[in-house]
């Protein structure tokens, strides 16, 4: 375990590496120029120049790469060039807000998914199967942000249930969790579908009949597991895809997370910032791949780490 | 003190007030974005301020002024007993270091060079001085500037919030934070920020200016997507709508009465432009340039906007000194546009690109454009980009069309002399510069040169009929086509009190908070 | 744990008291298919009394488990359905009663356990917890007390250290075990009867009988009746009391066990029963045949490494084949016999090129190491494998025809049209309609889809075909049939055999000569005659006496009650097994003298 | 099965997988639903009532309000007075090639990757699977927003780079089911047979990949339509006044409650689009799957 935890985090720290690089050169080539937006609309030649000067933008690539790294060595992820902040302090108010909001989505996603392929798994080809397959199709072709002012419009001003938006207390989280959860429940429910019916058709479950279990404990307590193994894979990757859907759900809940931070900087080609909200999500990746890899063996035990 | 405040106010209370964009910063020699604008006008004062609403000058944290006969120096005296929210007394000592600040390269001011006309300037700018030599402290109570050239516009520049007056204490202790630790003198001080939720402002109780603020504190809920907030509004648990009604809603709210009331509606510093690359083939005739300006029909642009603008016919905006009245600009004639373009050499039309920043309703009006380009014969393709790709686009001369929506020109202050140097004059006109027509007429230049040389206030309506002929050459080579001035349309919520000229306020956007009330 | 002095066949004991508990009568099961009903078992009529045993005997495919899972109550639906007749247990009858009663009954009052103990146990939860919940469905005792009864029952199968196997997962048991513990979880409830459907069929001939005995001691200790379901004779001579014949759904014959042995009635009983193989039939002198040699093995030895520790090292290995050496000429048939895990199939797969290896391994005078691309294409062609489950070894997305022309394209003979021919050729020589080249696996039967593998073995005329189990998945009626097509394709075709087989009867039968192997290692080798003759090693003489013998007349010997688990292969690195050493013992009858044991 | 039966089984010659697909209802009503979708894009000149791009005057109220369905315009007018039906016509050109060519690259991508990964152990698979972590871990929309800001933003391109980003989780799932496949006994046979890499990949074990190819392919359709909407959104799509289901979507999802029409015609094309593929992608799997023929 140990051991295998090490391989994994080298690894990992390589991957980090990489993905540094690529956004590193990215930013390098992408036909903005940082400078411009610091110096404002009023600024001289020379004022842009003296900017560009002391951020060492002047440099070869090479060279503002390797002094970003070696910064990062250090635990120093620079400073927002238009909030003159440090990007680790920026980072650091809002990643909660976004770890409780994609924890909450991956939830609901799950929640909603695999109940959904479950239910259409054992009524296979009923018409039940066939409207919870339009469900999932819908969920995955409604766009999110309609999605997300709907959910807002119905349940938080029409019903009053839920605040309109904002951040603090349980009944906050739930409108956006859903919102960010709907589309990847259509993605669960078509994976879970399948993958029950495999297990439903394997000679344990006709053992568990042949022992006189009650549907219900024969579908949660030996089907379910076993089903849920292959979609167990899927929550790692599932964290990349979030990111796009962040922005969107985070802006429209007023919530304060990085996926905000992000889109304004990206706007803004403030570069030190989507250095540090890309690999600070890539490290969301990278744990949440590993989280799954280590909670497989605990859900099947025949599956070894390696 | 020719300003009389409303004697309905109340004071007390608090408001709420939503943005979309986090606020950066609240250092006044960083923050240049429209929302942290009027934040920072709240929290330090400059010596010259304006009159609530208007474009008025008047005195600040400067009690009183005198300017030399030749226009060169200005010798401020300060207010007694204004204390910073630290406690501290300000004085002459903290106008200079101010002033030395802004204006030194390693502070990365955007707004270094509206100082450019103090003496030592450039000094400063290349790094040769660390401090500004025209600024010299008589006295604790005595600030004398001076300048290297006639300045018609200083005391404007010294109303912009870059001129505003820190503590040095308080910018030292804080380094580079103190953008998020401003001490100032204002009206309100920064009470809580929360990063990325929202910012307090509470009321500074030692405030200079008696009675005012009223509001005792001011909550800036930011990251708040516009529809929301105004979902917000309508609910009661917003007070403004910082970014105001977007299009999605406007018509909703407008054809509510009960709502349409509460719009508040007035003119701001704005002009909406296509830029005309000069250097690029065949806009380089000026006969093209006149006609792509009557190929638009702008009236048909504001109805896209739900007619949130007036058609503009020239640079300057109609609220500002030096506009033209009576100018009828080119009319939308397409036939006339036609000829124009057979006239030289361009009857079979040609093929040109039309940048655009991609947020709405920008794409939108760039579509209109095209299709009123694509009647007389001439192939726009759009390239709509993010904001800094739209900029680095004009600013290499890239771009033969770039609609300006979105980063149009917002005066900095109400002086024509601010819509022409960076966006008309030759000085922009360079790689990187804000000139994205590329335009450069010597002739111009020296007469704008000439007009912002009159300081003497007796003679400031030749200095506008100066300027007024600079806009009308302008127009007559037309490297711009002016398409409308957007009008501000804002909302408030029922307890709030005030003149509407507080919510449209031209330099305090999107309310002059010091002014505004609750009335429960 | 007693052992009974003396354990005679099942027949002896069917003097058992006289109460029914089960009947069956004239059941009907149909399928509903394109909505016509397709009668799938019909009229089968049976009861079954208190410590009775009754055997279900038939061909794959007669109905023998529908009857059963139609008792359960557990037909697949919603298509296949009980469509006539009734079940009786008491007063109720099981057709008409709601799933709900049907769920009590269950587990309860009559228990299954099932052909494949590899996949019968859910695989991810602990043994304990699938004894505990079979309990707790119908008893509501406390977990605790649950507990206990599960602990009862696992020691009542003797197993092993049960407070620790409670706490295991199923692939953490070998199959024997997991089978034990199939029986284990039927019997916690003290059922009245039990379903056995083909228990021991996938388990080796050791775990075989020792089910079987545990099986019977249950009996004997509860009463309990059996419904056994076996197409083994062996099983069913020694099991049953009373035998059912099924063929395609309906009872052929019905007779106490040693009538129906001495003179079975029915043809089909008849052809039944004479194709079961049975010991001692096939001893045939050894040929003095041809010399040249297919394949030989030189000291081949394979080793699979376990990676463990901090840094992934290697710490284990497992010492799947140590030192084996043998030789087969052309037109021989080599048996390899041995139990689970011995390296029979290991061997097979470096032949092929599955596994890596060290040691020599010559082809036709060849050595295949340092072969280049071409030689080992060409060894493709020589040594051909038929593998044990003809299912998995077929794609089932192909159609048999481009199945079995595979080989052909693979190495660019023929035309396409040529290869019509000669798949129509070889469907015919293993016995096939020409039209089975359109259709796909999985509509054909398990001793015809192994008919095919066969032919895809054969398209590229081999020299030695490697049969890796492959009769044992099969019933006897269609075994006999495969192995008179690998008899005759080796007169014709003069080709070699290397037979992999944990059935003893099935080896005698064919081999010309035997290996023995036992972990990794051939502990005796000789011919068939002499191997089983004589068997000198006490490993041979103990598997030879653990097959069942079909014949309920048969008196076992009792103090070979096999127990324990074979011995792990697996090493830590820098020890390894001692190698036997083989003695001549006349007539080229190798036996080792030792058991192999550690060395460092 | 007992030979009999299997043997009565096999009547008549088969028909093709398609020609038994056109037997099942919902297949049918995929592939009309398909075909109605490709006659629309191709033939979109012929069939629209008006040119996409053109900005009715009476298409707009007057104060510059868009008309809702019916009357003149079937589907209604958007934002600019432009006819919605015609532009979803031509839109579903743009959206073809996004959701059903950048998705299928980008499934042909990830299959080949996954496959050549999942197959080949040593270096080469290894080197393949970390590169597909490395992917994984970047954020997909940033790739996307920095290349096609790097190479001006065209259909083409869009549909590239669409390509480029989405190959990765197809990759990581083919990756897992390969390397279970490999471990089967066909797999080995195929070996002792002499059959090379390429034709145990291709031949044996990507048949068995399809069933997961259909699930990842047709949801795919959606997302890959939405994706390029969300790139015309940030500036670095196809480019204004091209229309694609998505980038109407997201030019008008602000107006959803104003003007509901502009999301919900677009939106409903993508489902159905999606669901059509699906429909037929069930199918197509049960047929070439021969032990799940006939079943329905
Ligand atoms: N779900 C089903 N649908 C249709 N036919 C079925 C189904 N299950 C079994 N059959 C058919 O019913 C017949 C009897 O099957 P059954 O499983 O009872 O045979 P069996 O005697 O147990 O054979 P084996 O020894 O191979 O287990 C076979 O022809 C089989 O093809
Ligand atoms: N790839 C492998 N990695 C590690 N160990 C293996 C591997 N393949 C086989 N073994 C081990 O090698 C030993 C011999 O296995 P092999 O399959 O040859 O046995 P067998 O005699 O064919 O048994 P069976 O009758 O069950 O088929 C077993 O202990 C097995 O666990
Ligand atoms: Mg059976
Ligand atoms: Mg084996």
């Amino acid at each position: 375990m140990v051991a295998y935890l090490l391989r994994r985090i080298v690894q990992s720290v390589l991957i980090l590496l990489g993905v540094s690089f690529i956004t590193f050169l990215l930013l390098y080539v992408l036909p903005a120029d940082p400078v411009r937006q610091i110096a404002g609309r009023s600024a001289t030649a020379q004022t842009v120049q003296n900017i560009r000067e002391q951020l060492g933008l002047d440099q070869p690539f090479f060279v503002q790469y390797w002094r970003y790294l070696s910064g990062l060595v250090q635990g120093d992820m620079g400073r927002s060039y238009l909030q003159k902040t440090e990007v680790s302090t920026l980072i650091a108010a809002r990643l909660p807000a976004t770890l409780l909001l994609m924890g909450a989505g991956i939830l609901c996603e799950l929640a909603i998914g695999l109940s959904m392929g479950v239910v259409a798994a054992l009524r296979r080809g009923q018409t039940s199967d066939q409207a919870l397959m339009i469900a999932s199709f819908v969920a995955v072709s409604a766009p999110q942000f309609v999605v997300s002012l709907l959910l807002l419009y119905v349940f938080a001003v029409q019903l009053g249930w839920f605040p309109i938006g904002g951040y603090g207390t349980a009944s906050h989280v739930v409108l956006p969790a859903l919102a960010l959860g709907i589309m990847g429940s259509g993605w669960y429910s078509r994976m879970m579908r399948s993958s029950m019916i495999d297990v439903l058709r394997q000679d344990f479950i006709r053992t568990a009949h042949a022992k006189g279990l009650t549907r219900s404990r024969i579908i949660l307590r030996h089907a379910l597991p076993n089903a849920i193994l292959p979609v167990i894979a899927m929550i790692g990757i599932d964290i990349g895809i979030f990111m796009g859907g962040l922005v969107v759900v985070e802006s429209v809940f007023g919530w304060p997370g990085i996926g905000q931070l992000a889109w304004q900087a990206i706007q803004r080609v403030d570069i030190p910032i989507i250095m540090g909200v890309t690999l600070v999500t890539a490290c969301a990746i990278v744990i949440g791949n590993l989280l799954a890899d280590i909670i497989a063996p605990l859900i099947d035990p025949r599956i070894k780490l390696r | 003190e020719d300003y009389q405040p409303d004697p309905n106010a109340k004071p007390g209370g608090g408001i709420v007030i939503t943005y979309k964009d986090d606020v950066a910063t609240l250092d006044p020699a960083i923050g240049y974005d429209w929302q942290n604008w009027s934040m920072i006008k709240s929290i330090f004062d400059g010596l010259m301020d304006y009159d609530p609403g208007t474009t008025d000058l008047r005195p600040g944290l400067a009690e009183s002024y005198t300017v030399s006969d030749d226009g060169m120096t200005f010798t401020f005296k300060l207010r007694g007993g204004v204390t910073f929210h630290n406690g501290r007394e300000m004085t002459a000592d903290d106008v200079k270091f101010s002033l030395d600040r802004v204006t030194n390269p390693a502070t990365q001011s955007p707004g270094a060079g509206f100082f450019g006309s103090i003496k030592g300037y450039d000094a400063m700018a290349d790094g040769s001085a660390d401090n500004l030599e025209g600024v010299k402290v008589v006295d604790d109570g005595t600030i004398e500037i001076t300048l290297s050239r006639p300045d018609a516009t200083f005391l404007h520049v010294m109303a912009l919030n870059f001129a505003s007056v820190v503590a040095r204490e308080a910018v030292e202790a804080a380094g580079d934070d103190f953008g998020k630790q401003p001490v100032g003198t204002g009206a309100y001080k920064l009470g809580e920020w929360t990063l990325g939720q929202r910012l307090v402002f509470e009321k500074n109780a030692d405030y200079w200016r008696d009675g005012v603020p009223y509001l005792d504190s001011i909550t800036f809920e930011v990251g708040q997507e516009p529809v929301v907030a105004l979902l917000r509004l309508q609910n009661g648990e917003v007070d403004v709508p910082g970014d105001g009604i977007p299009p999605a809603k406007f018509r909703e709210v407008m054809s509510d009465p009960a709502q349409a009331e509460r719009v508040v509606e007035g003119g701001q510093l704005h002009t909406g432009y296509i830029t005309l690359n000069v250097n690029t083939p065949p806009m380089d005739d000026a006969r093209v340039r006149q006609a792509i300006n009557m190929a638009i029909n702008k009236d048909r642009i504001v109805q896209i906007i739900n007619g949130r603008a007036v058609p503009a016919t020239q640079p300057l905006p109609p609220s500002m000194p030096g506009y033209t009245d009576g100018y009828a600009g080119y009319g939308f004639d397409p036939e006339g546009a036609k000829a124009l373009l057979a006239e030289a050499g361009q009857g079979d039309g040609f093929a040109t690109e039309l940048y655009v920043m991609n947020t709405d309703p920008n794409p939108r009006i760039a579509q209109a454009i095209q299709r009123d380009l694509a009647d007389i014969g001439i192939d726009a393709a759009i390239k709509s980009l993010a904001q800094a790709n739209v900029i680095e686009a004009g600013g290499n001369g890239s771009a033969p069309m770039i609609w300006s929506g979105g980063m149009a020109w917002i005066a900095d202050f109400p002086d024509p002399s601010n819509f022409y140097g960076p966006i008309l004059g030759c000085d922009g006109a360079v790689d990187g510069g804000w000139n994205w027509s590329w335009y450069c007429n010597a002739d111009l230049d020296a007469m704008a040169t000439k007009a912002d040389a009159i300081t003497d206030a007796a003679k400031q309506d030749e200095r506008m009929q100066m300027w007024s002929d600079v806009y009308m050459g302008v127009m007559e080579d037309a490297p711009w086509v002016p398409v409308f001035n957007e009008q501000r349309y804002t909302m408030k919520s029922a307890r709030m009190g005030g003149a509407d000229a507080l919510y449209v306020d031209p330099v305090s956007i999107p309310i002059n908070y010091d002014y505004v009330y609750v009335t429960e | 744990m007693t052992v009974s002095a003396k354990q005679t066949s099942g027949a002896a004991s069917a003097a058992a008291p006289d109460t029914q508990v089960l009947d069956v009568s004239r059941l009907c099961v149909s399928v509903r298919a394109q909505g016509v009903l397709k009668p799938l078992v019909s009229d089968v009529s049976f009861q079954l009394r208190k410590g009775q045993t009754l055997a279900l005997a038939g061909e794959s495919g007669s109905g023998k488990s529908l009857t059963s899972l139609a008792i359960m109550g557990l037909l697949p639906p919603p298509a296949v359905q009980v469509t006539g007749g009734a079940i009786r247990l008491g007063d109720q009858d099981l057709t008409q009663i709601n799933e709900a009663t049907m769920r009590d009954i269950r587990g309860n009052r009559i228990a299954m356990i099932f052909q494949e103990p590899m996949t019968s146990l859910n695989p991810v939860l602990t043994i304990g917890t699938q004894l505990v919940e079979a309990i707790r469905a119908h008893d509501p005792v406390s977990r605790n007390e649950a507990r206990s009864r599960a602990l009862e029952a696992l020691r009542a199968v003797r197993i092993n250290q049960p407070e620790q196997r409670m706490m295991q997962y199923p692939h953490e048991l070998s199959g024997g075990m997991r089978q034990r513990v199939m029986i284990a979880m039927a019997l916690a409830l003290e059922p009245e009867i039990l379903i056995a459907d083909e228990p021991t069929t996938a388990l080796d001939v050791t775990v075989q009988r020792e089910v079987l005995d545990l099986l019977r001691d249950l009996q004997a200790e509860h009463g309990t009746a059996i419904l056994l379901i076996t197409h083994d004779m062996g099983v069913v001579a020694e099991m049953a009391d009373q035998v059912i014949v099924m063929k395609d759904g309906s009872v052929v014959e019905e007779n106490d066990t040693k009538s129906l042995f001495a003179a079975p009635t029915h043809p089909y009983t008849q052809a039944l029963l004479s194709a079961v193989p049975r010991m001692g039939d096939g001893v045939k002198p050894a040929k003095d045949a041809a010399t040249d040699s297919v394949l030989r093995l030189d000291n081949l030895e394979v080793r699979f490494d376990i990676h463990g520790g901090l840094l992934g090292r290697v710490t284990h290995r497992v010492h799947a084949v140590e030192g084996v050496s043998l030789e087969i000429n052309r037109g021989e048939t080599f048996a390899l016999v041995g139990e689970s895990g011995c390296g029979k199939s290991t061997i097979a797969r470096a032949i092929v090129g599955l596994a890596p290896y060290t040691g020599r391994i010559e082809l036709k005078g060849q050595y295949l190491e340092g072969a280049d691309a071409q030689e080992r294409m060409s060894r493709c062609r020589n040594v051909q494998m038929v593998f044990q489950d003809p299912m998995a070894a077929l794609d089932p997305r192909m159609r048999v025809g481009d199945l079995i022309a595979e080989p052909l394209v693979i190495h660019g003979i023929g035309t396409p049209a040529e290869r019509a021919t000669q798949i129509a050729d070889l469907l015919h020589r293993v016995g096939l309609p020409a039209e089975a080249a359109q259709r796909y696996p999985h509509e054909f039967s398990g001793g015809q889809r192994q008919r095919i593998c066969i032919a895809r073995a054969l398209s590229l005329k081999p020299d030695l075909i490697i049969a890796d189990e492959s009769v044992s998945a099969l019933d006897v009626s269609v075994q006999a049939q495969v192995l008179d097509l690998l008899q005759s394709l080796k007169r014709e075709l003069g080709i070699a055999y290397l037979f992999i087989s944990h059935d003893m009867a099935v080896v005698e039968n064919v081999a010309d000569r035997v290996g023995v192997m036992y972990l990794g290692q051939i502990v005796e080798m000789g011919t068939g005659a002499q191997v089983f003759g004589n068997p000198q090693h006490p490993y041979t003489q103990r598997l030879i006496q653990a097959v069942p013998v079909p014949d309920p007349l048969h008196v076992r010997m009792s103090d070979v009650r096999l127990t324990g688990e074979v011995p792990s292969p697996v090493y830590p690195v820098g020890k390894s097994p001692r190698r036997v050493k083989l003695v001549n013992h006349g007539e080229g009858h190798l036996v080792s003298r030792s058991k192999p044991e550690v060395v460092e | 099965m007992s030979d009999a039966t299997a043997a009565a089984d096999t009547t008549l010659a088969e028909p093709g997988p398609w020609r038994r697909i056109l037997r099942r209802k919902l297949a049918v009503f995929g592939l009309i639903l398909i075909a109605l979708v490709v006659i629309g894009a191709v033939f979109a000149p012929w069939i629209a009532p008006y040119a996409p791009d053109e900005q009715h005057f009476e298409g707009l109220t007057l104060e510059g309000a868009p008309l809702g369905p019916g009357g003149e315009f079937p589907l209604g007018t958007d934002l600019l007075g432009r006819d919605l039906f015609s532009r979803i016509l031509y839109g579903a050109r743009t959206s073809l090639i996004i959701g059903v060519v950048a998705n299928g690259l980008a499934l042909i991508i990830g299959t080949l990757i996954g496959l050549t990964a999942g197959y080949m152990r040593g270096w080469l698979g290894t080197v393949l699977m970390r590169f597909t972590d490395l992917m994984m871990a970047f954020p997909a929309l940033l790739l996307a927003i920095c290349l096609a800001a790097i190479f001006q933003p065209s259909l083409w391109i869009v549909a590239l780079v669409i390509a480029l980003v989405n190959w990765v989780q197809t990759a990581r799932v083919i990756y897992t089911e390969t390397t279970s496949l490999s471990e089967r006994d066909f797999i080995a046979a195929e070996k002792t047979l002499g059959a090379g890499t390429g034709r145990i990949l291709f031949h044996h074990i990507l048949p068995h990949l399809v069933p997961t190819l259909i699930v990842w392919g047709t949801l795919g359709i959606s997302t890959t339509v939405l994706l390029e909407a969300t790139l015309s959104f940030l500036g670095v799509g196809v480019q204004p006044p091209t229309p694609s289901w998505g980038n109407i979507i997201f030019e008008n999802q602000t107006y959803f409650q104003a003007a509901p029409w502009l999301v919900f015609f677009p939106g409903l094309a993508i489902l159905l689009l999606a669901l059509a593929f699906n429909l037929v992608g069930d199918a197509l799997r049960d047929e070439l799957d021969p032990t799940q023929r006939g079943r329905n």
